[in-house]
């Protein structure tokens, strides 16, 4: 067994062992770190892959972003842990069947033939001028600009969206609002009051 | 890579759209308050300028492809594009005075929608995992978020979490999918797909394994039984007016999508994603209109309607053959602004703090409103497929394609659930005309809407001269793809 | 060497955990969005493996993408939760049957 | 002349029509005085053209024309036409000739009835009717007027329509008839079917081609064509000539004003069957079969009917009885091949059975409408034209010479004496039980009614007077032919060749041949004289005379015996009180029978079964689909979850084991 | 141009009429409403009589011929044309819709422009139905007319309408969307034509036959309605207002046997030889058990309507006898059963206007009140039991004869009617109409109108016209039955 198949094994059984903890652990917060792991993990094999920069992206803004959101919401919600995992055993069986059931459907198919090493072996690594990222992103920002550009649209509409959900005008809050600051007028800030002169009496 | 500029004159339309939405979000900062109406105008001129860009871009013959391949632009896309824009541009003159009446007027509200529509432009026009992808996501992100737009609604934001989270798992079960197709084909190209499974064996495990998961995505999106839960919670739960974009332009976009992936992507497999169409659509045929009739929430009973709609939808599809592509195209146009009347009545029978959700609101209609009881009839009974609405010629469209492949016990289901369906429509009618009302209050609509909703219903009847004629404009679509 | 298949079946494993969890959780709704992201995962992990050992660096752009996607849609899905949460004052899958029939 | 005869032909029956119409729409209008009139005058033109086209018929002028196409189908035109020959001018006569009497009659009748226009509409009308019945030269026309004198009869039945036992005969008269008028029906499409023509003479005229023709009703058993056609036009008949079982709705047609009972019930309309019998010889000479089942029924209903007319204590109902078994009489006649017989009596019983009716309908206006005969006697001094013309009526009917009846009865019971045919015997010993009956209760009810002392109450022996002229009137003219017409008739009728182009027998049948070789040569008086002499020697006529004697007896001299004989026979009497108990059957097993299986296939069939179980219960199955899979929809989204996975896993299944 | 396009006239006027009438707007204008559908009704009846004259008898084929392109994608065309049997059919729907528009005249006071725009636009969709020579059109046409009927019976209905109007409405389109899958399936038998003359000479094997004629036999069968797809027919016409009933009765019944003469005879004639056996068996069964059935009505109407599916079980079996007077006759008989169960409606309304009930045991010697209208409705009672005379004999006589000489046991069963039809409509005749007056409501009835006097007597000459005259019928269709025949006797294996 070579170093890197005790890389993968190791990593893959940590990978899968934390994944099963995700789905079983009462607690989320502790879900979420479990998941965190598993990214961690997986990220690993990526390296081993040699997609290099997906895994860094996935630490860095894979965990360090999306789950520190996850971890962020489930702390802030607060939510009764003690009744969530109510009639976990009652779901047990019927869930842990499908899942074996899927799981073994898929394991035969992808295990079957093609994707054998025999069949498909790994291409020789890479040489050392080989550079995962600088390739992706020739490929990126030249091939791919389209999907890319769509992307930046897509970035976009979750900023949009997230914030016209997630922002709760507050009546009293102090904001800004430039369009009425621009559009001022001296008669909107100036009342001139005309008064009566009072009578001396 | 040869020519940027060549590839994105191609891509006007889209780059139109997006970048309109892009100045709304900007000019609505400063207008929301004075000019509340300048985002929902300047959305309006931008759908038409894009109807006009995308018919003036229109390839000739033939099709064209950008971007690496990515971007394809063909008879079809033109259609359902154009479909996309009118679609989106009549739904927003029925919503305007109902997101206006609770406080959904915001910019973003058009900002999103217009993204959806680039969303959707993504998905009729990509030829590449990729692309189709995003523009799936795109679209539901913004569909999810519209859902939730409502923010004071209880129902709204849990259809909103509901909708994302199956949505986000049908994603997930699409993507690995279609990870096992470039696994087996090497490939992400929709074209290149197509040339390698031509060269494989058609039971090839491998294949259907990935067709299977692509399949549920689509099931998904098209919300046909048994992935059709969310559409009766999100029909129910969310705004009236993002329920009738939901069930209008995404629809069509749908199709293109369908298109892209079965017709384009798997030809080959045809025989076996046919079969697999076959039980979705006898599911959801029988699921839908049987439990329409249940139902006692229009909106929710317009969404199982919805769901039988889709089943007989696949109809022409499952056919696989152009004749049953462009029925099913025939179909779901016909279906979405048939659709788009149905919510645009409820929208013109709700007003403030009123839904007129439930059949019973609609209790004697005939006796307060003529002219709208007979509009609401009118829909439901081209809904049910009765001549001389429309609705009859779509479903006489797919079940001759179903005939022209012989498949004539399903063209007997179809019709045999055709007929419970026509029952919950009918109980529509009947609390229309039968049932004494229980108010008298009257019905007050804007009546530019009034007018528009007027043109639309009776489009519904009085298209029938010119049926042929949009028959014709889906064969030729698509007999023009790529 | 490690075959391609074992990494699938990596893939594969993660995907059926996910739908166990998808089965087991019937009470919050952000572990369901977990399990999601763990079957996100798995697509990853055979895209990146099928790239490696096809050579092709498409499958890896998709998962650029997908990780992208991923990171806006749970930019939203959580936001949703949160207006959610507001609301009902729950995030209790078992609370949020209003709609139903 | 002929083109003149077709428009006198045309006008007979057309001017009772145009005054039935008249008299029915515009009655109000023209009042009781203009309907009568206009109906009379109508009919008493038919009857004088009558008369005329008669003498013209018997010098030679026989007609047989279309007078429009009434349809064409397949080729074939279906006609209204007349076949105007002695047959058809003898009805023509008969029919007009006791019409008028009855219309002259109806005036006194119904005197004080507020359907005094409606009436004498009606009665028009059923002379038209029945004018187009007899003129009629193919079974289609035929058939119209057989209809149409059905629905006048069940009109007039029901003329008292406030009456519930009226509009319960009427009903019943209609739908018996409609019994026959089925075979009659099924008869005349045998005759298209075999034939290829409905007229007359044109089915005569190919009887040869079909004779050998058979056809299978029954699996198994062969018919004759001609013997199928002939018992399906004879059930027709039967219903019309109320003919044992299709005779029930006759007594009950008493309902009706007496001037109907009179002219419908007696005279003409039940005779339909007769003529129609008669008049289609050439195909019933062909099926011995046949022939025996009409001799068969007739004998049948001379005898058992004349037996109920021993128990009934409703004047009409005896007339009406008498009636039943006279025209048993002439359907035994026609099944021993004496058509000439049974027409020369249907043309005297017309005559006196009207005459019998119409005094009785005399009687009752007397009596103020009080029909039990209970009631009456002595009424001799108080009638005295009633009476006498009832006697008249009652020795015509007794079949005592020189009256019309006995020449006419006594040459029908010689024609089965004669007759070799299958059943003669039964028949012959039948008719003449039957004499000695009929004897019996026309002097019961002459002696009843008119003798005795009166069993009336007080203050209608007080109003009790003879009749009004109208009403008289006619009486004394019905009374002239009921004496004289069997002696005037029976020469050229029975023993000339009067009916040789209208009625055919075969010479094998040919009974009143037989008969008459005894008179041949012989002059018209000595033909009735030696006719009258043999018929005195014969048992028929002592028969007659023993049945007088009896009523004398019983009803003159020992008024007591009735009670005391009906005692000692108990049984039977309450078997001829209940009328065989055929009323109770038909009441119970086909009146009661058809409705409650249709109220039981009603209910199970179409309520329970088809519309419960199939179509309501395939819309509840629906709704109870609706209502199971409704909450499947749980609103939890896990679950929504979990039917996507499922459903992929089972996809996923299905699929790849599959390939 | 109005000789060119006279059936389209036929077909349109009295919809653009509806929609004129429907202008009126309000009950304010009711008046108005009921004049404007008179006159439209009475220039469509016009407008039709011309078809009558300039109809060349002698010939068996369709007359009038339209053709415009209607969906070119399809081959469906908008192609009109007929032969006599679609004539005289014709002639009758405009002729009962102008009695049926005078007999709302007073009746319905409610929403009056939309009933009448409901029984135009009804007359219109029936025309073309008769007058359509593409299959796709001819469906269009005939399941459009479930719309306003479902609207008629659903509004102006009893209190069960709601139940009536729906299983009314179900039970045709189940049985005419078949007819569709049928229909899409001869489009590609015939290389892709829906018209009529195309599918009427497509090979077809037996098997094929046997499978469209069933579609065809459920879609027309319900109409009709032969047992045992009748039981909607007794509950929508207990329910419809009097109006609704009579077209229903009068013209709606006829489609369905018209369908059989346009579609199973011609285009299945090897199946409607090999099925004929049941076909007749079930007219059989309707001409007995369904006068059985009637036999127990406590309801006039319910009767009548019973009646009528005995009635039109004589169509059925005059049409699948294959014998030309039997079929003559079973023509003869829609036209005839059109007027008569029209008329007997008619009657029902008459008394129902008055007494707002259909029990037969609410009345009772209505005679003594309602003198004429006793005298018209003893002739059509009369008429409906198929006394010679009136219409009623000429069609079940023409059937019983064409019919005896394929089989005698057929036509004696079948001759029961004379008994039973009678039976159930004296028995309705004396339990209404005669006895004595049964109780005040009976006694307070006044007799009919000039109005309803002038609907049933022009209802009463033409029945007796038909009755003692029915040549100029019968010569109308002669030709048209011959082609049908001529067709239906070809084999297409």
């Amino acid at each position: 067994m070579t170093f890197e198949q005790l890389a993968f094994y190791f990593l893959a059984s940590v990978a899968v062992i934390s994944a099963m903890m995700v789905i079983t652990v009462r607690n989320p917060v502790r879900a979420a770190l479990f998941l965190i792991l598993t990214f961690f993990t997986v990220a690993c094999i990526w390296m081993l892959l040699e997609a290099e920069f997906l895994a860094i992206v996935l630490v860095l803004v894979y965990v360090g972003a999306v789950m520190v959101l996850f971890l962020f919401v489930v702390m802030m919600l607060d939510v009764d842990i003690d009744q969530l995992r109510e009639g976990f055993g009652e779901y047990l069986p019927i869930g842990a069947t499908v899942a074996v059931i899927i799981l073994l459907q898929l394991v035969i198919v992808l295990s079957s033939g093609p994707f054998e090493i025999d069949q498909m072996p790994a291409p020789a690594a890479a040489s050392a001028e080989y550079g995962n990222t600088h390739q992706l992103g020739l490929l990126l920002y030249t091939y791919y600009v389209y999907p890319f550009e769509l992307a930046a649209v897509l970035l976009l509409l979750a900023i949009v969206a997230a914030i016209s959900l997630g922002l709760r005008g507050r009546v009293s809050s102090k904001k800004q609002k430039p369009d009425e600051q621009v559009r001022v007028r001296k008669k909107d800030r100036l009342r001139i009051v005309k008064m009566n002169a009072e009578k001396q009496d | 890579m040869n020519n940027i500029f060549a590839d994105i004159q191609l891509a006007i339309p889209e780059i139109f759209v997006f970048s309109m939405a892009c100045v709304i979000l900007l000019v609505d900062r400063f207008t929301h308050e004075r000019m509340p109406k300048a985002s929902f105008l300047l959305t309006q001129a931008t759908l038409l300028i894009a109807l006009y860009l995308n018919l003036a871009g229109a390839p000739a013959s033939g099709t064209m492809k950008a971007f690496n391949d990515m971007f394809i632009l063909d008879g079809m896309a033109t259609l359902v594009k154009s479909m996309i824009f009118i679609l989106t541009f009549v739904v927003l003159i029925y919503s305007h005075d109902y997101i206006s009446e609770r406080k959904m007027y915001r910019g973003e509200y058009f900002v999103i929608i217009l993204i959806a529509v680039v969303g959707m432009m993504v998905m009729v026009s990509a030829s590449h995992f990729i692309t189709i992808y995003i523009g799936l996501e795109l679209l539901s992100l913004s569909l999810y978020t519209l859902v939730a737009m409502n923010r004071n609604s209880d129902l709204a934001t849990e259809a909103a979490m509901k909708y994302f989270v199956l949505g986000a798992l049908a994603s997930g079960m699409l993507l690995y999918g279609m990870s096992i197709i470039y696994g087996a084909t090497g490939s992400l190209d929709i074209e290149s797909i197509r040339n390698a499974i031509q060269g494989m064996q058609s039971d090839d495990v491998m294949l259907m394994l990935g067709l299977v998961f692509i399949i549920v995505g689509i099931g998904f999106k098209l919300g046909v039984v048994p992935f059709h839960m969310w559409i009766p919670d999100i029909y129910q739960g969310a705004p009236t007016s993002v329920v009738l974009f939901i069930g209008t332009a995404p629809k069509i976009a749908a199709f293109a999508f369908v298109m892209r992936l079965l017709v384009d992507g798997f030809q080959a497999l045809a025989v076996s994603w046919s079969e697999m169409l076959t039980i979705f659509a006898i599911l959801s045929m029988g699921m839908g209109n049987i439990v329409a009739i249940a139902q006692t929430n229009l909106k929710r009973m317009l969404a199982y309607s919805t769901i039988s709609h889709m089943g007989y939808f696949m109809l022409g599809i499952l056919s696989a053959n152009p004749n049953g592509y462009s029925a099913s195209l025939f179909y779901v146009i016909i279906y979405s602004f048939t659709t788009m009347a149905a919510f645009g009545l409820i929208i013109m029978m709700s007003r403030a703090g009123f839904e007129a959700e439930e059949i019973s609101d609609y209790k004697g209609l005939n006796k307060r409103h003529p002219w709208f009881a007979f509009m609401v009839a009118l829909v439901m009974f081209s809904m049910a497929g009765i001549p001389p609405t429309v609705g009859f010629f779509a479903k006489l469209s797919v079940i001759q394609a179903l005939v022209d492949v012989d498949k004539y016990w399903l063209a007997v289901v179809a019709v045999l659930f055709a007929v419970i369906g026509a029952y919950y429509y009918l109980r529509v009618v009947k609390t229309l005309y039968f049932d004494k009302p229980e108010t008298s209050e009257p019905i007050s609509a804007n009546i530019g809407m009034q007018f528009v909703l007027t043109v639309n219903v009776f489009a519904l009847l009085l298209i029938m001269p010119w049926i042929g004629v949009i028959m014709d404009i889906c064969s030729e679509a698509i007999s023009k793809m790529g | 060497m490690i075959a391609l298949s074992d990494y699938l079946i990596l893939g594969a494993i993660l995907f059926g955990i996910s739908v166990a969890g998808i089965f087991l959780n019937r009470k919050n709704v952000i572990i369901l969005l977990m399990s999601i992201e763990l079957m996100l995962l798995a697509v990853n992990i055979n895209f990146i493996a099928f790239s490696h050992y096809l050579n092709d660096l498409a499958g890896q752009v998709f998962v650029f993408f997908i990780l992208t996607v991923a990171a806006a849609e749970s930019a939203i899905g959580l936001a949703i939760i949160i207006v959610l949460f507001r609301r009902r004052n729950t995030i209790n899958i078992q609370d949020l049957d209003s709609l139903k029939g | 002349m002929i083109d003149d005869m077709k428009l006198v032909y045309l006008a007979i029956p057309l001017v009772c029509l145009f005054a039935a119409v008249i008299a029915g729409l515009f009655g109000r209008q023209i009042g009781r005085a203009g309907a009568h009139t206009i109906t009379i005058a109508g009919v008493a033109t038919a009857c004088a053209l009558s008369v005329y086209v008669y003498f013209d018929v018997l010098a030679g002028n026989t007609f047989n024309g279309t007078v429009y196409v009434w349809g064409v189908s397949d080729n074939f035109p279906f006609e209204i036409g007349f076949l105007i020959d002695n047959l058809t001018a003898t009805m023509m006569v008969i029919v007009t000739f006791v019409s008028l009497m009855v219309h002259i009659y109806t005036i006194g009748y119904m005197h004080d009835d507020p359907g005094y226009q409606r009436f004498f509409s009606y009665i028009s009308l059923f002379t038209f009717s029945m004018l187009m019945l007899v003129m009629s030269n193919n079974f289609l026309q035929l058939f119209f007027g057989w209809e149409a004198v059905g629905l006048i009869s069940y009109l007039l039945i029901g003329f008292w329509y406030t009456r519930d036992t009226a509009i319960y005969a009427n009903m019943k008269a209609f739908l018996v008839n409609r019994v026959g008028d089925l075979g009659f029906l099924i008869g005349i499409a045998a005759i298209y079917a075999n034939f290829g023509t409905l007229d007359y003479h044109a089915v005569f005229a190919s009887v040869p081609e079909v004779l050998g023709q058979t056809i299978e009703i029954l699996p198994g058993s062969e018919w004759s064509i001609i013997t199928f056609i002939c018992i399906m036009l004879f059930i027709g008949a039967m219903g019309k000539s109320a003919q044992v079982p299709l005779h029930v709705w006759l007594p009950d047609s008493m309902e009706g004003p007496t001037p109907i009972s009179a002219l419908i019930h007696a005279a003409t309309m039940v005779t339909a069957g007769i003529f129609m019998v008669a008049r289609t010889s050439p195909l019933f000479e062909f099926s011995e079969t046949a022939l025996s089942v009409v001799m068969i029924i007739g004998a049948i209903t001379a005898f058992f009917m004349a037996l109920l007319g021993l128990v009934q204590n409703d004047i009409k109902r005896v007339v009406a009885y008498s009636t039943l078994s006279q025209l048993g009489y002439m359907t035994v006649g026609l099944g021993a091949s004496g058509y000439a017989a049974s027409i020369f009596h249907l043309g005297t019983h017309a005559f006196f059975k009207a005459l019998l009716f119409l005094a009785a309908g005399s009687v009752i206006i007397a009596m103020h409408h009080e029909q039990d005969m209970r009631k009456m006697g002595g009424l001799r001094k108080f009638m005295p034209w009633t009476y006498i013309t009832a006697v008249i009526g009652s020795l015509a009917l007794a079949g005592i010479p020189p009256f019309a009846g006995f020449f006419s009865k006594d040459l029908i019971i010689e024609s089965v004496h004669h007759s070799d045919l299958f059943g003669s015997g039964i028949a012959y010993a039948s008719v003449l039980a039957g004499v000695v009956i009929t004897a019996f209760y026309s002097f019961r009810l002459l002696f009843m009614t008119f003798h005795g002392r009166p069993r009336m109450d007080q203050h209608t022996l007080q109003h009790v007077k003879e009749s009004p002229m109208v009403v008289v009137l006619p009486l004394i003219l019905l009374a002239i032919p009921s004496m004289i017409a069997g002696a005037m008739f029976i020469e050229p009728m029975a023993f000339g060749d009067y009916f040789t182009g209208s009625i055919l027998v075969l010479p094998q049948h040919d009974v009143i041949g037989q008969i008459a070789e005894h008179y041949e040569g012989q002059s018209t008086v000595q033909v009735v004289l030696g006719f009258m002499l043999h018929g005195m020697l014969q048992p028929p006529f002592w028969l007659a005379v023993g049945g007088i004697f009896l009523a004398w007896l019983f009803y003159i001299r020992k008024p007591e015996l009735p009670g005391k004989v009906a005692a000692s026979v108990a049984p039977l009497y309450n078997v001829l009180m209940n009328k065989y108990y055929i009323d109770d059957f038909n009441q119970k097993f086909f009146a009661n029978g058809t409705v409650g299986l249709g109220r039981l296939l009603s209910k199970y069939g179409d309520t329970v079964f088809i519309d419960g179980w199939l179509v309501n219960g395939s819309a509840r199955a629906v709704g109870y689909f609706s209502k199971i899979l409704k909450p499947l929809q749980t609103g939890l989204v896990n679950q929504y979850a979990f039917a996507m996975i499922i459903g992929l896993l089972v996809l996923m299944t299905w699929f790849l084991s599959v390939n | 141009m109005f000789e060119a396009n006279q059936l389209s006239l036929a077909i349109w006027l009295p919809i653009v009429g509806a929609i004129a009438v429907l202008a009126t707007g309000n009950d304010q204008r009711a008046g108005l409403a009921r004049i404007v559908a008179l006159l439209v009704s009475i220039v469509t009846f016009l407008v039709t009589i011309p078809l009558y004259t300039a109809f060349n008898k002698t010939s068996g084929d369709l007359q009038f011929i339209e053709h415009m392109p209607w969906i070119s994608a399809l081959d469906i065309n908008y192609s009109l044309g007929i032969d006599g049997i679609a004539l005289l059919l014709i002639l009758l729907t405009s002729f009962i819709t102008i009695i049926v528009v005078i007999s709302a005249w007073q009746v319905i006071q409610e929403k009056v422009a939309q009933y009448m725009a409901a029984f135009l636009i009804m007359e219109g969709l029936m025309i073309g139905v008769f007058s359509a020579t593409d299959a796709i059109l001819f469906y269009v046409f005939w399941e459009a007319m479930l719309i306003p009927m479902f609207l008629i019976i659903g509004i102006w209905g009893g209190p069960n309408r709601i139940y009536a109007t729906i299983k009314f409405f179900l039970y045709t389109l189940l049985g005419s969307l078949l007819m569709l899958v049928a229909l899409v399936y001869l489009y590609f038998k015939s290389n892709g034509s829906f018209a009529l003359a195309d599918l009427y000479t497509v090979k077809l094997t037996l098997t094929e036959q046997l499978w469209l004629f069933m579609a065809f036999f459920l879609a027309f069968a319900v109409k009709i309605p032969m047992f045992p797809v009748h039981t909607w027919l007794p509950d929508a016409h207990v329910e419809a207002p009097t109006g609704g009933s009579v077209v229903l009765a009068a013209i709606m019944l006829k489609m369905g046997a018209y369908g059989f003469i346009r579609f199973n005879l011609p285009i299945t004639p090897d199946a409607s030889h090999t099925l004929s056996g049941f076909i007749i068996v079930l007219s059989l069964i309707a001409i007995v058990y369904i006068a059985m059935v009637a036999l127990a009505q406590t309801d006039m109407k319910k009767l009548i309507a019973y009646s009528s599916i005995s009635h039109m079980g004589f169509v059925t079996l005059g049409l699948f006898v294959f014998n030309k007077m039997a079929f003559e006759g079973a023509v003869i008989q829609m036209i005839s059963h059109g007027f008569i169960s029209g008329a007997m409606f008619l009657c029902v309304g008459v008394l129902y206007d008055r007494m707002h009930t259909r029990k037969m045991s609410d009345y009772g010697g209505v005679a003594n009140t309602m003198p004429k209208f006793a005298a018209f409705m003893m002739l059509f009672a009369m008429a409906n039991a198929g006394l010679p005379g009136t219409s009623g004999f000429v069609g079940e006589f023409l059937v019983i004869l064409g019919v005896f000489q394929v089989n005698a046991w057929y036509a004696i069963i079948a001759g029961t009617t004379l008994i039973l039809g009678a039976a159930y409509t004296l028995w309705m005749y004396k339990r209404v109409i005669f006895g004595a007056v049964s109780n005040d409501n009976v006694k307070a009835l006044k007799d009919i109108n000039s109005r309803e006097g002038f609907f049933l007597l022009v209802l009463t000459l033409t029945v007796l016209l038909m009755g003692l005259w029915p040549a100029p019928f019968l010569d109308t269709i002669h030709s048209s039955v011959d082609r049908v025949l001529a067709l239906s006797a070809v084999t297409k294996l």
